[in-house]
């Protein structure tokens, strides 16, 4: 039972950060970012030195991880802002479809860009090796990964709510998030507001990345599309524009896709993500608005 | 003057003065040059293949007319309705694996699907015949998950109409004994020759115009653009969608059972996100408000990949050959698509449409 | 004016390297209408090298049928649709055989182009049974060995060697590869005495974590004796990693994909793993000419195989000489006639069987490798006391 | 010279035209009216005043200093706080974050956070409803609360200038006399320039001060409120009774 609250955990914390990411940059502009996913992926494959053979030529992998956080944390959050200074900037007043449709082409040019360096091959890699060790808590055995990952997930939880509550940065972009044109008004700066949406968001990237990277020991530039879809929809059930709403739904959807796996019969368990799927139009039937409605937020898709 | 900020381009275009009432005949009088130039157009494109004669290019074009017909079908939705579907391709599917079920040799099919109905594995019917059967099972399907779907609006409904691609692709990619799961289905007639495809297209265009003109289109479009005053004139939103949806639904079959018949095996990840993102983005680059923008778009952003594919492999000149290196075609695609919604958001089309007398629209 | 539209026409269909040769009496023509970008690359690359290895191998012996081999390519782009235009290219091209990509799925397309031109076509290494007859038509076959013969070689050589009793069945949904392999492992399963499944579970590829069907194991009373992991790059190692992480030291049985050392960093000082492969990479095979051609693909590559899959690309060439070599021609239903009268060829990387029902190997023999301490090796070799019959592949 | 500068100035939404050339200019301490009926282009006129709203033709300029091409935030940090029609409060942040919001553009100058602690007493003292409410989500206030709330949190910016659009839409009478009794004191006490938009003329009548009445996207009547504000002319020109 232990085991399976720590399961849903786990898988709950890789969406609930994807889901923050997303949210973030949509509270500012509207735009649901789905170049989010390949900024996960570019994040992993920073650790590796170009190449086209099948091993992998480990470069920055091998600092110290005290380094290595920093650095893939850096590289997530620079990339963002890169894509905002680049591309969204010049979409501030366009369409939400036209923003999503920009946000793709921009996600599919980072893949093939690293496709170019890296081929499509999977790459192997050993990030932060000590974490693959079992552990023992409560009685359940843990891989220490697990753990990690969980704490990771709620000392950046804490740290960001601490970020937005206690901060003038936070203040502004909670008040940005709500209504974007009044904060203007207020003298918030726009484009420093939303750069630092995007470094928070590719920040988290980073994270992410660190986490699945060790967790899957591959590199692999398909990885992101996977949690970016979960975060996506989990930004959606949770209440656009809300950051807990996500965090929270991001939770549940692992929490469901856990659960389901454990008590299906093993011949429904292949269906499992259709059963996940029901559940997700079955939340949005009921709260079309999401489970925690952001006041103010005006829908604009 | 409170509501400064919906005063917008859409605000007097001609579909809003319809909806005040013209003559329906005068109406389709009026428009009817626009799917008459884009079915020339399409016409033109398979003539000029014919005469080629070169098979690849040949299977070149097919493709390009089953994008046309799969982002018009699009349109007919997302188009008038404004609410953007990441859902669609699902239908594609359903055309596809129904096209597939109509078609293949029964020996063959009591043997990969074994868990298909007896009439259903007893039958074969000549593939044009099973494309229309599947765009109808496409469309019915449409109208049930339409109709509890279309209850939502906005980013709602987008998610929703995907959770129900993705309930779709778990399906067929697991129920072994139907739609032989993630294997490919095999032994569906290839269908090689170009016209049947661009029948299909033209067609495609034109129900997406007769839909557009008639009372329901034009009632969708003003809730689009005005949605407070549609609904206080008594337009019933969700069901106007309910009929764009299970029309766009139709034609996606129609796509999806084209599209099984011009590569022979079908497989459920062909339906998935990479073909969802591709027409989207045909259709939003063209321009999403207009048919013309989706089979422009469409057109000339395979024009585009074809011009592309073309540098990579290389171009003669003088004595050398100029090659752009291999990989680098997605990045220029993505690139060219950024800087084209950057200069026009709103697409290559915007609201416009193709047709012969300039002033009609704007 | 008929040179300058089918110049026009080359341009628009962009056709990769090669323009459209004549049929030219002089030559004999192989086109490849396979992966050079997008993810299939990585699988078909490097059969196609070892291809080219044999290819020119017989050129510099004077040819086959006394003509040179003339290779033309056209780039699926890893895309079915593609697929079908790249095998209509290489076709119009002249080609007397197309080899298509490595997988069944991005492989058929072009296959059926072909099978529609009357033309033979080999994939490169797909390991479905569809890839061949079953699934494109009488001119079709594949150059690797079923994933069936796989899974029923790692359960038959681990209950007999590793006095395995107990298996655990784990499988990813993803691909039919993945399902061939478990489904030759069922087939097998009963056949052995006391051997019994104490549990089994699924998972998709792509999967962030697969926690909860390691919790399943670890729910065990017991560890089971072996678990059979059903399942591909890059899945495979997130998941192999996840199960050594928890905790579970048991022997995990594999399919020929996780073979090759690239990936193993991933999982440091991994043991108790085995893969079947039908030749070493690691200069272990107990056939010196395995080790002779590994030199010559570092020769040509600039490094060594990566793993096994490139050599079915080299057997594929080899086969299909010598039976056009026996027909005298390079027509297509002469040449199947030969390829169908090959009972245990042998090649180098084992015998090779065709016949007018199966396109395929439903038996070789395989060289077992494991992995220990990090460190991979050759440790036996088997080969399954019967073949994989038709019906449980087509089940 | 005058405060704030409008000349001429056009604003277009797509075809329709919202503003068609309107002038006038404020001076330091002034307070002026801009009324009219709905659609008049109020309301444009004044998000073009604060940069929200891109202009066509004509220029403003605060202080000599041109406003063209400036972002609604440079606007605010040039001293013109603007209050949108429909009170806007960030309803989730709590009463005082929303005061605090706008006080960004003083952080790093000298003794900042003194002067921020100051006129956040001011603005209580001023509003003694808004202390009690501060740590209380702001969306839970009342229509009259909030709309001192963003008239507080307008002042926490320092302005010059505060531009108010509609402060009496959706209130009773009786509070708007009270919004209407501070910002007349606030005026008194820190010499602020008032720019208030209202449909009628009646507020402009009672409070006194300049007015001008737009229809149709001009000016169509100026001159001091209690002169111009009463009486036939105005209903005829509120109605548009004669052509001009």
């Amino acid at each position: 039972m232990l085991q399976i609250v720590f399961d849903a955990l786990t898988l709950g914390s890789l969406y609930a950060l994807g889901a923050l990411g997303i949210a973030l940059i949509f509270g500012v502009m509207r735009l649901v970012n789905f170049a989010h996913g390949d900024v996960i992926a570019f994040c992993v494959f920073a650790l590796l030195w170009p190449s086209v053979d099948a091993v992998a030529i480990v470069f920055a992998g091998n600092l110290p991880w005290y380094l290595l956080i920093p650095f893939v944390v850096l590289v997530g959050a620079g990339l963002s802002v890169l894509c905002e200074i680049v591309v969204f900037r010049r979409f501030r007043d366009a369409s939400p479809a036209t923003m999503m449709i920009a946000s793709f082409a921009l996600g599919f040019v980072i893949r093939y860009f690293l496709l170019m360096l890296f081929t499509s091959r999977p790459k192997s890699i050993s990030l932060l090796p000590a974490l693959s060790q079992p552990v023992e808590i409560f009685g359940a055995r843990l891989p220490l990964l697990q753990l990690i990952t969980i704490v990771t997930t709620l000392l950046v939880l804490a740290g960001l709510t601490i970020f937005l509550r206690r901060t003038r940065f936070g203040l502004e972009m909670r008040a940005a998030a709500e209504n974007f044109a009044m904060a203007r008004m207020l003298g918030v700066r726009a484009n420093r507001v939303i750069m630092l949406a995007f470094a928070l968001s590719g920040a988290l990237a980073g994270a992410i990345a660190l986490i699945f990277g060790s967790q899957t020991g591959t590199a692999d530039i398909q990885m992101g599309a996977a949690i970016m879809l979960m975060a996506f929809i989990a930004t959606v059930i949770g209440g656009l524009g809300s950051l807990g709403g996500a965090v929270l739904a991001g939770f549940l959807l692992g929490a469901a896709s856990v659960v389901m796996q454990v008590v299906l019969p093993v011949d429904a368990r292949p269906f499992r993500d259709a059963f996940v799927y029901g559940a997700v139009i079955l939340v949005l039937l009921f709260r079309p608005q999401g489970l925690l409605v952001a006041r103010g937020t005006k829908e604009r898709v | 003057m409170s509501n400064a900020t919906t005063v917008d381009t859409h605000a007097l275009d001609s579909d809003k003065i319809a909806v005040r009432q013209p003559s329906r005949f005068s109406l389709a009088g009026r428009t009817i040059w626009t799917p008459l130039l884009l079915s020339l157009l399409l016409v033109a494109i398979a003539v000029i293949t014919f005469m080629i004669g070169s098979r690849p290019f040949n299977q070149t074009v097919i493709d390009v007319f089953v994008r046309v017909i799969l982002v018009v079908g699009l349109y007919v939705f997302i188009g008038n309705s404004g609410v953007m579907s990441f859902g669609h391709i699902a239908f594609t599917c359903l055309g596809a694996y129904a096209a597939a079920w109509l078609t293949i040799n029964p020996a063959m099919k009591k043997i990969s699907l074994p868990g298909l109905p007896e009439w259903l594995l007893a039958t074969k019917l000549p593939y044009w015949q099973a494309a229309v059967l599947a765009s109808l099972f496409a469309g019915v399907m449409a109208l049930i998950f339409g109709r509890v779907l279309m209850r939502l609006s906005g980013i709602a409904a987008s998610i929703a109409t995907f959770a129900v691609l993705a309930m779709i692709n778990a399906i067929y990619s697991n129920w072994e004994s139907v739609t032989g799961a993630t294997s490919s289905v095999v032994g569906i007639p290839i269908v090689r020759t170009i016209w049947p495809y661009m029948i299909a297209a033209v067609v495609a265009v034109f129900i997406a115009w007769a839909h557009a003109i008639s009372r329901s289109g034009l009632a969708l479009r003003a809730a689009r653009d005005e949605p407070t005053a549609a609904a206080a004139s008594g337009v019933d939103i969700p069901r106007e969608r309910l009929v764009a949806f299970a029309v766009s639904g139709a034609i996606m079959g129609l796509g999806g059972a084209l599209m099984a018949h011009s590569v022979g095996v079908v497989t459920p990840d062909t339906f998935y996100l990479g073909l969802t993102f591709t027409t989207l983005s045909m259709l939003v680059v063209g321009g999403m408000g207009s048919l013309s923008g989706g089979v422009i778009g469409v057109v000339l952003l395979s024009a585009l990949i074809q011009a592309l594919r073309w540098l990579e492999a290389g171009v003669p000149i003088g004595d050398s050959t100029f090659a752009i290196p291999k990989g680098l075609q997605e990045i220029a695609l993505g690139i060219i698509m950024i800087v084209i919604l950057a200069l026009r958001p709103t697409g290559l089309m915007g609201n416009r449409e193709v047709t012969l007398f300039r002033k009609k629209t704007k | 004016m008929a040179y300058k539209t089918r110049l026009l026409a080359t341009a628009l269909i962009a056709v990769s390297s090669a323009f459209p040769a004549l049929a030219d009496d002089d030559k004999i023509i192989v086109g490849f209408a396979t992966a050079e970008s997008g993810f299939m690359e990585a699988y078909d690359k490097p059969a196609q090298d070892a291809a080219m290895i044999r290819i020119d191998e017989i050129n510099a012996a004077g040819g086959l049928l006394g003509k040179q081999i003339e290779v033309i390519k056209a780039d699926t782009k890893t895309d079915r649709a593609e697929g079908a235009k790249a095998g209509l290219t290489v076709i119009d091209g002249g080609a007397d055989l197309v080899v298509v990509s490595c997988d069944y799925d991005f492989g058929s397309p072009a296959a059926l182009a072909a099978e529609d031109a009357g033309k033979i076509s080999f994939f490169l290494c797909a390991e479905s049974v569809k890839a061949g007859i079953q699934g494109v038509g009488p001119h079709s076959f594949s150059a690797s060995v079923l994933a069936a013969v796989q899974g029923a070689t790692m359960a038959e050589w681990a209950y007999n060697k590793k006095g395995a009793r107990n298996f655990y069945r784990l499988l990813d949904t993803w691909t039919e590869y993945n399902k061939g392999i478990c489904d030759g492992f069922d087939w097998m399963l009963p056949k052995l005495k006391d051997a019994k499944l104490v549990g089994q579970d699924t998972f998709k590829n792509e999967d962030a974590s697969i926690a909860a069907q390691i919790s399943r194991i670890k729910a065990l009373p017991q560890e089971p004796d072996a678990i059979m992991l059903c399942t591909m790059m890059p899945g495979a190692v997130s998941a192999v990693k996840q199960i050594r992480a928890a905790g579970i030291n048991a022997p995990i049985l594999n399919g020929s994909s996780m073979d090759g050392s690239y990936w193993l960093s991933a999982v440091p000082d991994l043991t108790n793993f085995y893969v079947p492969v039908q030749g070493s990479i690691y200069g272990d095979d107990p056939n010196p000419d395995v080790s002779k051609f590994n030199a010559a693909y570092k020769a040509k590559t600039g490094s060594d195989p990566s793993s096994q899959y490139a050599y079915p690309g080299y057997v594929m060439i080899d086969v299909w000489a010598k039976a056009v070599e026996r027909a005298g021609t390079t027509d297509a239903d002469a040449v199947v006639a030969e390829l169908e009268k090959m009972k245990n060829e042998p090649t180098i990387f084992g015998p090779r069987t065709f016949s007018a029902e199966l396109h395929h190997q439903n038996t070789t023999k395989y060289e077992i490798i494991e992995v220990k301490d990090g460190k991979p090796g050759v440790v036996d070799s088997w080969t399954i006391s019967e073949p994989v019959p038709l019906e449980a592949l087509l089940k | 010279m005058s405060l704030l500068d409008v000349s001429d100035i056009v604003i277009r939404y797509g075809r329709l035209t919202a503003v068609r050339g309107v002038s006038f200019s404020l001076n330091e301490g002034d307070i002026l009216f801009i009324t009219g009926p709905n659609g008049a282009g109020k309301s444009s006129l004044l998000r073009a005043i604060a940069g929200v709203t891109p202009i066509v033709g004509g220029s403003i300029s605060l202080d000599g200093k041109s406003l063209a091409g400036l972002a609604p935030e440079d606007i605010a940090r040039l001293g013109l706080s603007m209050v949108p029609e429909g009170r806007h409060v960030f309803g989730s942040l709590s009463v005082e974050e929303n005061l605090l919001v706008g006080t960004g553009m003083h952080v790093g100058k000298n003794g900042w956070r003194a002067r921020v602690a100051s006129d956040l007493e001011a603005v209580y003292d001023t509003f003694p409803i808004l202390r009690e409410r501060r740590n209380g989500q702001a969306g839970l206030l009342s229509g009259g609360q909030q709309q001192m709330l963003v008239i507080g949190r307008a002042l926490m910016t320092n302005p010059r200038l505060i531009a108010i659009d509609e402060p009496s839409l959706g209130l009773a009478p009786n509070i708007t006399d009270q919004v209407y009794e501070r910002l007349m004191a606030l005026r008194a006490q820190r010499g602020l320039t008032l720019l208030i938009v209202e449909q009628s003329s009646t507020r402009a009548v009672m409070t006194g001060g300049r007015m001008v009445l737009m229809r149709g996207g001009q000016i169509v009547l100026e001159g001091d409120a209690r002169e111009v504000g009463t009486g036939d002319q105005i209903q005829a020109a509120y109605f548009g009774y004669e052509d001009h």
